[in-house]
């Protein structure tokens, strides 16, 4: 009883300083100056049509590295966590009603389509709406796609884990390459520019966008598969 | 014009509250969680109407698909079947 | 619409938090948590809103010459669509050591585990 | 003029959506509120393709694209749930 | 059994690179060669990769008579959706709700994969039937206006229209 | 020439907008669940299908990305209707009384 009096007084204070904030808020007319020069900027520089992107690849470049090791890591995590203790035995013989062939057939027929989809919205993640943590994020629902259908399908860890690292590595290697040929850690500017709103343009950002999205997409497999397998208790 | 995102969003923003206080007091857990999943795809329609089509599509990919496998699954494997 | 916006997520938070505190069960625990996140990255995004204006992406609607005069501010966004995808990662980290409590535990109800109490 | 028919088509769309609403909230079991959390999400590939006409932006309408490819997964999810094979 | 023909594998490879082309080609709306160049590598990925996909031609009859079926399939099947939405409008509007639910058992003769998904989901968007499980060839169906019992009589009100196409088309 | 494509759009997209209204109608209507499966998946596609053929009608250069999302939603949202109905009949969930027959039910009880 006391507790949830204390809950209450918390949220009082906080609701309060909420409608503090907002009584405050002033709309902002003008970009700020962080704003203006990414939209004065980002498209002679560095060639990019979507400026969300162009920060999050090339401004903001480091924090998205340090952004995809977080995911390692939980990932990493959720493994050791899953594996620790537990009895896990692979050819288990779950007794299952099989799942209705309409749905087999539809998930052979979408899986290759959403796996193109997550593709497309990768490479183009200069262009269009999208990257590589959208991509990533449909190619690991492709897998889940293929989990739903059939329980007892095993993935490999080890061409998981492949993919993951090799992306991983040739994210840095970029990014160290943009420091010795070009302005700094993965600046985009090792390749040509190229014309504004073409596919092959705005120098490296498809290229480190495309194995973002494949490490991500990695990683969320790796959830995914780790947690299918275990046990049921 | 504009007009009609702003009717829209307001419809978005009510539905986006009454699914939240479904979650909170869904006697089902499984409700609670079908209406947290009801709160991302409204909040995701409300980034697109923010202009940001960006955050829009993360929020598609991820709610749509991977965060209600992720709730059920658990649901399914701690009460180990289908009854609350 | 910002102020709609921003007013929605706040309240989500409230609510989400009125959830995570109150609740017994780890698993609604987990599912208010991640209505409070929505509600964060509401009010970030609404942040960065100006009106009158569209999404930072150039093409033939918007030429680079007005980018300036019509777009709104990227950087929220960019700070928003990562910190959705981490909290996925967070949620399924949590989820896993709720899967893992029950397993040792047999049961979901966090007052029950008391042995690291200090 | 059309203007005016957009805004019919999003009043037509938003009392849809309501209707669906009270579905959800209502449902007596929870199947019918998953049929009705299906409906919301083709309702909301609507919304997001008005919004784009009203914009005049056409990259909108990649949000719509992930919705309608992927929606049906959580729906498949809950169904797996609701049969108890998970 | 179609495929056997030509070298199954390789063909079924080759029809699935075709239709992700054809897709990427749609998703990114316009014609260049760079554009074509990143196709072609995750198409072919895709394709070599996932081996038991399936891909809208995969089981499909390279006929001439095929394709027309296909146009007429496509437009029966418009025709029939929008049939059918006028009449659960019309149930829906009308106050007393006449409907007379029930679950009829029909037979199909579709062979292949591809045929009979896109039998069951026609049968889904199709006048008041919604197609609820799929065994063999008996495919079971829920009527929200049942208007016949025997199996006989309900395949022909059912299944007829769409299966003269589709066998045509996927056999 | 442009005007009359306009009007066409928005008479469609008043179409679309209003079979999905029948659709939500159908949802709180309809008296047992598979009736609402029906109501819901069929009203909402061809709804959504209309509704895109007018966007396509007003905007005719986003023609291709619109076709593809109807593709998609005529692959997909049957797909799901089927999955639901087979698990709320596997569920054994209520049938309305006006049900008259239920084939499958007698088929596997007579297996069982």
């Amino acid at each position: 009883m006391i507790r949830n009096f204390a809950v209450f007084l918390l949220l009082l204070g906080l609701g309060a300083i909420f409608l503090h904030l907002l009584d405050g808020y002033v709309p902002a007319s003008e970009l700020n100056q962080t704003a203006r020069y990414y939209a004065e900027h980002t498209a002679q520089d560095l060639g990019a049509a979507n400026i969300v992107t162009a920060i999050i690849v090339t401004y903001r470049g480091l924090d998205t590295l340090g952004e995809v090791t977080v995911l390692f890591l939980a990932s990493t995590i959720i493994g050791m966590v899953l594996a620790q203790g537990s009895k896990r035995q692979r050819a288990l013989q779950r007794k299952l009603p099989a799942s209705g062939e309409l749905l087999t057939t539809g998930s052979r027929l979408l899986v290759p389509l959403i796996l193109l989809f997550g593709a497309y919205v990768f490479v183009n993640g200069h262009l269009t709406p999208g990257g590589g943590f959208q991509g990533g994020a449909i190619i690991a629902s492709a897998a889940l796609l293929v989990l739903l259908t059939d329980p007892l399908k095993r993935f490999s860890h080890k061409l998981i884990a492949l993919v993951e690292s090799i992306s991983g590595l040739v994210f840095v290697g970029v990014g160290v390459l943009g420091m010795l040929l070009a302005g700094g850690f993965l600046d985009n500017r090792i390749l040509p520019t190229g014309e504004f709103g073409a596919l092959f343009s705005a120098g490296a950002i498809p290229l480190i966008y495309s194995f973002v999205g494949l490490k991500v997409g990695a990683e969320f497999t790796s959830m995914l598969t780790n947690l299918a397998e275990t046990e049921k208790s | 014009m504009s007009m009609v995102l702003i009717a829209i969003a307001t419809l978005l923003t009510i539905a986006m509250i009454g699914a939240a206080w479904v979650t909170i007091r869904a006697k089902k857990v499984a409700t609670a969680m079908l209406a947290a999943g009801l709160v991302s795809l409204f909040a995701s329609v409300m980034f697109l109407f923010l202009a940001a089509p960006d955050v829009a599509m993360t929020e598609a990919a991820i709610g749509s698909g991977l965060t209600t496998f992720l709730f059920f699954f658990v649901l399914g494997r701690v009460r180990g079947g289908s009854d609350d | 619409m910002d102020w709609i916006a921003m007013a929605t997520g706040f309240i989500l938070i409230l609510m989400g938090l009125y959830g995570a505190l109150t609740e017994r069960n780890i698993l609604r625990i987990i599912v208010s948590f991640t209505v409070a996140n929505t509600g964060v990255n509401l009010v970030l995004v609404a942040v960065g809103y100006m009106h009158g204006r569209t999404a930072p992406i150039l093409d033939k609607t918007v030429p680079v010459a007005e980018a300036v005069a019509r777009i709104i501010d990227p950087v929220p966004q960019a700070l928003v669509l990562t910190a959705i995808v981490i909290g996925l990662g967070v949620t399924a980290m949590m989820l896993t050591y709720a899967y893992k409590l029950y397993e040792e535990k047999g049961t979901l109800d966090v007052s029950k585990c008391r042995d690291l109490k200090w | 003029m059309v203007e005016i028919l957009i805004m019919l088509a999003a009043g037509l769309a938003g009392a849809a959506f309501l209707l669906a609403l009270v579905r959800f909230i209502r449902g007596p079991s929870r199947l019918d509120r998953v049929v009705a959390f299906d409906v919301l999400t083709v309702i909301a590939i609507t919304f997001i393709v008005l919004a784009a006409l009203v914009e005049n932006r056409g990259i909108y309408l990649d949000a719509a694209l992930v919705y309608a490819l992927l929606s049906f997964l959580g729906v498949i999810s809950i169904a797996r749930y609701l049969e108890g094979r998970f | 059994m179609i495929s056997k023909g030509i070298s199954g594998k390789g063909r079924n490879t080759a029809i699935m690179f075709a239709t992700l082309m054809l897709f990427w080609l749609m998703l990114n709306g316009k014609l260049e060669a760079d554009i074509l160049i990143v196709g072609a590598l995750v198409a072919l990925v895709i394709a070599v990769l996932y081996r038991d996909g399936l891909s809208f031609f995969t089981e499909f009859r390279f006929t001439p008579a095929a394709f027309i079926a296909g146009f007429g399939y496509y437009g029966y099947f418009f025709k029939e959706l929008f049939k059918s939405n006028i009449k659960l409008a019309a149930i829906v509007l009308s106050p007393s709700l006449p409907v007379k639910p029930a679950i009829v058992k029909v037979r199909t003769k579709l062979k292949t994969r591809m045929g009979r998904l896109m039998l069951a989901n026609s049968i889904t968007l199709t006048p008041g039937t919604l197609t609820v499980e799929m065994e063999g060839e008996w495919l079971y169906v829920h009527w929200v206006r049942m208007e016949a019992d025997a199996i006989e009589e309900a395949t022909a009100r059912i299944v007829s229209g769409f299966e003269s196409y589709l066998e045509v088309m996927y056999g | 020439m442009g005007l009359i494509l306009d009007i066409i759009g928005g008479l469609l997209l008043v179409g679309g907008a209003s079979f999905l209204l029948f659709g939500g109608l159908g949802l709180v209507r309809m008296p047992d669940i598979y009736n609402r499966i029906q109501a819901g998946a069929k009203t909402t596609t061809l709804g959504t299908l209309l509704t895109l053929a007018g966007a396509a009608c007003l905007q005719p250069a986003w023609g291709w990305k619109l076709l593809l999302i109807g593709v998609f939603l005529i692959f997909t949202n049957p797909v799901s209707a089927q999955v639901l109905a087979n698990t709320a009949h596997r569920r054994g969930a209520e049938k309305s009384p006006l049900t008259k027959i239920d084939r499958l039910a007698e088929d596997q009880e007579g297996k069982a």
